[in-house]
């Protein structure tokens, strides 16, 4: 499937003098390319991640939005090449350093893929819940993976405690404590320093506040953006729930049926979303601003990574649907400068369903 | 107006005091639906005799373990019943201590005394099933009854069970068991068979227990309590069939451990015993088996696989039931059952977990 | 702590129990307490032995006078008792206090011997088994330990004992200890034991054989998240199978490890038949087959007394395990 | 679609006869037996502190708070199935405890109360017996209603429920087990079984929450339209205020915002989102994040701490005071009556009155104060 070809930095109506300004701002720090993962069942192979092609930039903070079973988790999992047994990991991921140097992910042995993992790019779980080992106390937890990756020097331990601060903790009262003796929120914070300690430049979040509070879950994104700000890291923060991340994330990517279906700045595809099932997806999420009138939900259901339909796999049930819809998987195609949807009939997506959001309008050009 | 429609509406109006002026607001077109699919008797039955017999068959059946841990069993019952009045009654007529496999009038050979074995250990039999049989009911009529009770009830009723099962527990098993009958005496094998299961039930009842534990708190045993049945109908219905894995497995492990405890009584010399039975064989056979050159090992390996066999039938058994009360695969296997447009099975299930 | 209070309270109920039931039994008897002397005397001697005396032989045999009310009775049995008086041993005609404690450090030396056997084997054995989980080794010794379990461990012992006994000669016969040598603390003498124990502490280590226990939890906790956030914070393999899949997966593990234990010790009853150990085990084997009651009782409180203390020990080693430990008590399922 | 029915909130009881369900005073403790000795008197956790609520004839209420806010407790004390630890919880005037104790003059039998109260959890998994196919599963709950229906009969009204929750052809579903439907399918299943009862009250326990996105506006209008068919009522649990607004806007019921086990604020979801009088129902306000693009970054959380007090020792008076950015010495003291200065919503909070001595009490902690009155909190 032909993505977006290079990741070039073609001609954005943006003034050109700028170039180098420009240039180390949308530089990438992820590409990934025909990315796919595969599991062996006797009934087929499932494809879990199909062919996504995709760039994330430095020190953005990208949402990947998709709903249970559209494999978000899967992409979250590929970026460290952790993908659970016995799924198979295949297409290429190209990892730049801070000195613009490329590094193939799947390539590494697997002592380097040790050592690129939390040190520069890093995860954290949805279970916060047991992500700690029960028997040991939290100190622990972080004092081996300091001692893993031989940075077990003061100068570490003082950023863990700096860190428990910033994430509202007292430190030495959670550092001393087993696991089931935080709350499910000290818990998650707790989980997000240690995932910070090594001052990783990516640090990826699947769901990491699904199982919390509403005032828990909005305190600890605005946490997140101050942290983002202070220790400098590309954040991507996986969810289901896209208000929740539309103040946090500069860029949104929408995912459906194990591929990416749309992706751009947060506003535009909010704003002017260029995908059908987009714009279905924001007209079904429930929230305090859209009348209830205009509030309906997407007909049918996701389908199963087995059997996914031919063609765009959301023709069964888009509105749009035509005949090549249903024999033609459609390709990233750029609706804006840095703004793409796979959909054929994407610019007549306008008036055949409206957003019923406030703010939202036909603007096409931001 | 079809009458599935009028029969919504009238029951829904029935359990109003008011009855509402909704005659005109029929629900919406979308309710209405005039399919009726009447199904004789038979069909329902043949459905039962599918999905509680014929599909658990199945899978028993397909794995090999199953298969193996049954035909082990069904020799050991034939064995005792069909087996008794076909093989005579072993009487010293043959030559002394010939090996097995020699002469096909005393296929497994012969003891010092020129019995044949084979027909020493099938008449050792019956006594042996029913040991197994009276053992068996009373320990899983005691762990199952006080588990779940223990585990349903709570409170003080709870904590006085669980002491009764924690000393049972922690009395050594052969000790009392060497007590029990030095006093007793017994000889009917239904009472030794009860005497030998003195506290094997106490593992049941401490597993069932923890088990119920989980499932009374479960939301479908709360919503049935909602429904209004009752603490019996809700442990029939909700709770014992989720307990039925437990259960097998455990009756597999009582039927191991009280053969094993007769055999081992037997072997000691401390039970009543006339005729012959596997311990007997045993503790005889062990004392006459001398190596050079290596001769009577035949009248020690025939108690010894007799007894084994019989143990690994119980835990091939055991494992193969594990699989039996798996709802995916009971659906897999039912013919009545539709698969549906989810065509499931463990796989897709377990890449839909996957996705998560 | 409470738990352990739990414990300790469950214990004492347990031996209590265990003495009660002993009372009761000899009750049981056909002819009640007298019984025992049917044993000894002719009954002749006994229908025309004045009452009295025959209260003292039976109060000498079984620790009460049985003309005494039911409840003095009881009590009497309890004093006799913790003067550790078990009654008089028919057929060795001595205390059966004299005659069970020299055999005492016997069985515990088996006994320990075989639980330290046990938990090494069986807990590496276990876990190296989950963390090859589907590799050939780990079928092979699934195999096994199925096989192992499936067979009587006392048959295991005959087998040990022909094989490794008569046949090879590799090791002794039965007995504690070589007759040639005198006891007394030196190497030799050690030596000698070790070596007469070894087969009986093989037989007792397979009566419960925890490989297959602890596998199961440890698959359980090796498919865990903790474990896969543990290997992408790039932790080494060996910590994470130490600190990780066998501290957790000891937990559950050691409630089942503990009815394994309680097996252990009544096996040893007929071990020490097959090897001629003469300990407890084998005094219960003797008076069980010639019917000494009081000799029987007192083996089998010793029993009781021994399973209730190593339970106690293993309950307090358990919370020191496990951080939120509610002790062995706890409702884990098995 | 039929739409909302028109006629102002019918909170209050006006045709004379006792309400539908009416909790009064309703207190629910626990006892938590910690481990260090079975003598110390066990640490008592406040789960709900005296509650007072109504509900009507096919009324709608959604109870909206934090976990630990005792929401789920109360309205599982509601249905009895949690006895309560003081206080009464009454169905059609008839104490359900008294019913089922057997107390005094018993006018409704206790059998007839347990019908008519029904729950829907929220995890579709644990809800629907492994072991039991969907037929087995609704066909008992028509044998517990002890219907008098021949099996076919049976048959025939368990097909049609599930055509009617849209779970068609209704033969195939029936005879599935529960691991071969999807989380929806299950949903209403679930919904199906405690409609079937024919209820009075459904105790909705976040019965959306598990779902996907997409399909929890169809799962909530699908009760709604169940709601006309079945004449009954919903109390409806969740931690989601958007989900809340669109079921009580939709069916013109009411929200009950619950914090640390009281009701804090009680009305209608135009009044709660528009004006909230509450503190702690503007922090949820706030907390609920929005999809429209003119409202731009929140800012940091609007109160003193982040973290939920421990429910073991709830603080005295007002028990948001320790996080309450406008807590005062007085909210410390006195406990605030659920009561409206206004004929607006009622709301525990003394801010409602301008004469209250809140005013001239000093702040706990000012410029928290200044802050949230700057961001126009």
């Amino acid at each position: 499937m032909s993505g977006i070809g290079m990741p070039d930095f073609g001609p954005d109506d943006h003034s050109d003098e700028v170039e180098s300004e420009t240039e180390s701002e949308v530089t990438p720090i992820f590409e990934l390319e025909n990315v796919s993962v595969e599991f062996e069942m006797d009934r087929g192979v499932s494809r879990v991640l199909d062919d996504v092609t995709f760039d994330i930039h430095r020190n953005e903070v990208l949402g990947v939005v998709g709903e249970s079973g559209s494999g978000k988790s899967m992409l979250a999992s590929a970026l460290l090449d952790a993908v659970v047994d016995p799924g198979v990991l295949s297409g290429d991921i190209t990892y730049y350093t801070s000195d613009e140097r490329p590094i193939d992910v799947l390539g590494l042995s697997d002592r380097d893929l040790r050592k690129f993992r939390w040190d520069a790019v890093s995860m954290v779980f949805q279970g916060a819940m047991n992500s700690f080992n029960p028997v040991m106390t939290v100190r622990s937890h972080f004092k081996e993976t300091l001692e893993a990756h031989s940075a077990a020097d003061e100068e570490h331990f003082e950023r863990v405690h700096q860190l428990l601060e910033d994430l509202y903790l007292e430190g030495d009262r959670v550092l001393d404590s087993y696991p089931h003796e935080l709350s499910g929120g000290q818990k998650q914070r707790a989980l997000i320093a240690l995932s910070l300690i090594l001052r990783p430049n990516v640090l990826v979040m699947d769901e990491p506040t699904a199982a919390l509070d509403l005032l828990m879950q909005r305190s600890i994104l605005s946490l997140l953006s101050d942290l983002k700000e202070k220790y400098e890291f590309t954040l991507v923060f996986i969810t289901h729930d896209l208000p929740l991340v539309k103040n946090l994330c500069d860029r949104l990517a929408v995912m459906y049926a194990f591929d990416l279906v749309e992706a751009g700045p947060t506003r535009e595809v909010i704003g002017s979303a260029d995908h059908p099932y987009t714009r279905a997806l924001l007209n079904a999420t429930p929230n305090l601003d859209t009348p209830i009138e205009d509030m309906n939900s997407i007909e049918g259901s996701a389908p199963d990574p087995v059997n996914v339909p031919p063609g765009c796999a959301y023709n069964p049930r888009c509105p749009l649907a035509e005949q090549r819809c249903e024999e033609e998987d459609p390709d990233l195609v750029q609706v804006e400068t840095d703004h793409w949807a796979a959909c054929f009939y994407w610019d007549d997506v306008d008036d055949a369903i409206p957003i019923n959001v406030p703010g939202a309008g036909g603007e096409t050009d931001e | 107006m079809s009458p599935s429609e009028r029969d919504i509406r009238s029951d829904a109006a029935s359990s109003q005091q008011n009855a509402g002026d909704d005659a005109d607001a029929s629900p919406a077109s979308a309710f209405s639906s005039d399919a009726d699919y009447s199904m004789t008797r038979t069909d329902e039955l043949r459905e039962l005799y599918d999905r509680k017999f014929y599909a658990p068959l199945q899978i028993l059946i397909k794995d090999y373990r199953g298969a193996l841990g049954i035909s082990i069993l069904l020799l050991y019952i034939l064995m005792g019943t069909v087996g008794v009045a076909v093989v005579p009654i072993p009487n010293q007529d043959g030559p002394r201590m010939l090996p097995w496999f020699r002469d096909l009038a005393f296929p497994l050979g012969t003891d010092g005394t020129g019995k044949s074995l084979l027909r020493m250990i099938v008449h050792a039999t019956p006594r042996m099933l029913q040991m197994m049989l009276a053992g068996t009911i009373f320990s899983l009529a005691f762990s199952v009854g006080i588990g779940t009770l223990a585990g349903f009830k709570r409170g003080m009723t709870d904590r006085i069970l669980m002491t009764v099962t924690d000393t049972a527990l922690n009395l050594p098993g052969l000790p009392l068991l060497l007590v029990l009958v030095a006093v007793l005496q017994p000889s009917n094998p239904m009472v030794i068979g009860i005497i030998l299961s003195i506290n094997g039930w106490a593992g049941g009842a401490r597993s069932l227990r923890s088990q119920v534990l989980q499932l009374r708190n479960a939301d479908h045993v709360e919503a049935s309590r909602a429904m209004g049945a009752s603490t019996g109908r809700n442990i029939q219905k909700n709770v014992l069939p989720e307990l039925m894995p437990l259960i097998m497995i455990r009756l597999m492990t009582t039927l191991r451990s009280i053969i094993f405890a007769a055999v081992g009584l037997y072997f000691l010399g401390v039970l009543p015993t006339n005729d012959n039975n596997w311990g007997v064989m045993l503790n005889r056979s062990y004392q006459a088996v001398d190596f050079e050159p290596l001769t009577n090992v035949h009248y020690l390996m025939v108690p010894l696989l007799t007894i084994s066999l019989f143990g690994i039938g119980t835990i091939f058994l055991a494992q193969a039931f594990d699989r039996v009360f798996n709802p995916r695969l009971r659906a897999k296997y039912a013919k009545t059952l539709s698969g549906g447009d989810k065509d499931d099975d463990a796989d897709a299930a377990a890449s839909e977990a996957m996705l998560e | 702590m409470h738990p352990i209070i739990g414990r300790i309270q469950q214990s004492l109920i347990t031996l209590v129990a265990a003495v009660s039931l002993g009372f009761v039994l000899i009750h049981q008897l056909p002819s009640g307490p007298l019984d025992i002397l049917f044993g000894l005397y002719d009954a002749q001697t006994i229908r025309n032995m004045d009452p009295r005396t025959i209260q003292e032989l039976t109060k000498q045999y079984t620790g009460f006078s049985s003309n005494e009310p039911l409840y003095i009775q009881y009590l009497q049995y309890w004093e006799s008792l913790l003067q550790l008086d078990f009654g008089t041993s028919v057929i060795y005609q001595e205390p059966v206090f004299e005659v069970l404690a020299p055999a005492v450090p016997w069985t515990v030396l088996v006994s320990t011997l075989a639980m330290v056997l046990n938990v090494t084997i069986g807990v590496s054995l276990g876990a190296y088994m989950a963390y090859r989980e589907g590799s050939r080794f780990d079928i092979g010794a699934t195999f096994v330990s199925v096989i192992v379990s499936a067979v009587p461990y006392y048959i295991v012992a005959i087998l040990l004992l022909i094989f490794l006994g008569f046949g090879t000669g590799l090791f002794p016969n039965g007995g504690r200890y070589a007759d040639s040598i005198t006891p007394g603390f030196r190497l030799d003498f050690i030596l000698s034991i070790l070596h007469h124990a070894a087969l009986p502490v093989l037989s007792l280590t397979v009566t419960s054989f925890a490989a297959l226990g602890l596998r199961a939890h440890s698959i359980r906790v090796l498919g865990s998240d903790y474990i896969r956030v543990a290997r992408l914070r790039g932790l080494a393999e060996r910590r994470i199978v130490f600190h990780y899949v066998l501290r957790n997966s000891i937990l559950p593990f050691y409630t089942s490890f503990v009815v394994g234990l309680v097996g252990l010790v009544s096996g040893s009853v007929i071990t020490e038949k097959i090897f001629q150990y003469v300990g407890v085990g084998w005094y219960t084997f003797k008076g069980a087959n010639a019917g000494d009651i009081p000799l029987v009782l007192g083996t089998f409180t010793f029993f009781t007394f021994a399973t209730v203390i190593m339970l106690l020990v293993v309950d307090l080693t358990y919370s020191y395990v496990d951080p939120r430990a509610e002790g062995v008590g706890a409702d884990e399922s098995f | 679609m039929s739409d909302a029915m028109e006629g102002e909130s019918r909170d209050g009881s006006d045709t004379g006869d006792p309400p539908l369900l009416e909790l009064e005073d309703l207190s629910v403790h626990f006892e938590k037996r910690t481990g260090l000795n079975p003598f110390a008197d066990p640490e008592v956790v406040q789960a709900v502190d005296d509650v007072s609520l109504e509900i009507n004839e096919t009324d709608t209420v959604v109870l909206v708070g934090e976990s630990g806010s005792g929401k789920t407790t109360l309205g599982k004390a509601a249905i009895g199935l949690q006895r309560p630890t003081s206080g009464n919880v009454r169905y059609r005037g008839q104490d359900i405890w008294d019913a089922k104790d057997g107390r005094g003059r018993v006018e409704i039998a206790h059998r007839e109360i347990r019908k008519s109260l029904q729950i829907v959890h929220q995890d579709p998994e644990s809800a629907l017996n492994k072991s039991m196919t969907v037929f087995n599963a609704l066909s008992e709950a028509l044998h517990l209603r002890d219907e008098d229906l021949d099996s076919a009969g049976r048959r025939q009204r368990i097909y049609d429920v599930l055509a009617q929750v849209g779970l068609e052809p209704a033969p195939d579903y029936a005879s599935r087990y529960p691991h071969q439907l999807s989380g929806g399918e299950k949903q209403r299943v679930i919904l199906t079984r405690a409609l079937l009862m024919n209820p009075d009250l459904v105790l909705a326990d976040e019965a959306v929450s598990a779902l996907d996105v997409s399909l929890r506006i169809d799962m909530m209008d699908l009760m709604l339209e169940l709601q006309e068919v079945f004449d009954t009522s919903y109390l409806f649990v969740s931690h989601n205020l958007s989900n809340a607004r669109y079921l009580a806007e939709r069916a013109n019921g009411r929200i009950g915002v619950m914090y640390l086990g009281n009701l804090v604020e009680l009305g209608t979801p135009k009044q709660l989102i528009e004006n909230p009088k509450h503190p702690y129902t503007k922090v949820l306000r706030w907390a609920t994040p929005s999809l429209s693009l003119e409202e731009d970054d929140p800012g940091p959380p609007p109160v003193r701490q982040i973290d939920i007090p421990d429910a073991t020792n709830p603080p005295s008076g007002c028990r948001f005071h320790t996080r309450c950015p406008f807590a005062t010495e007085v909210c410390t003291q006195t406990v605030p009556r659920l009561e409206s200065a206004d004929d607006a919503q009622d709301a525990a909070c003394f801010r409602q009155f301008d004469d209250h001595d809140y005013w001239d009490s000093d702040w706990l902690d000012a410029d928290a104060a200044d802050a949230a009155a700057e961001r126009q909190f």
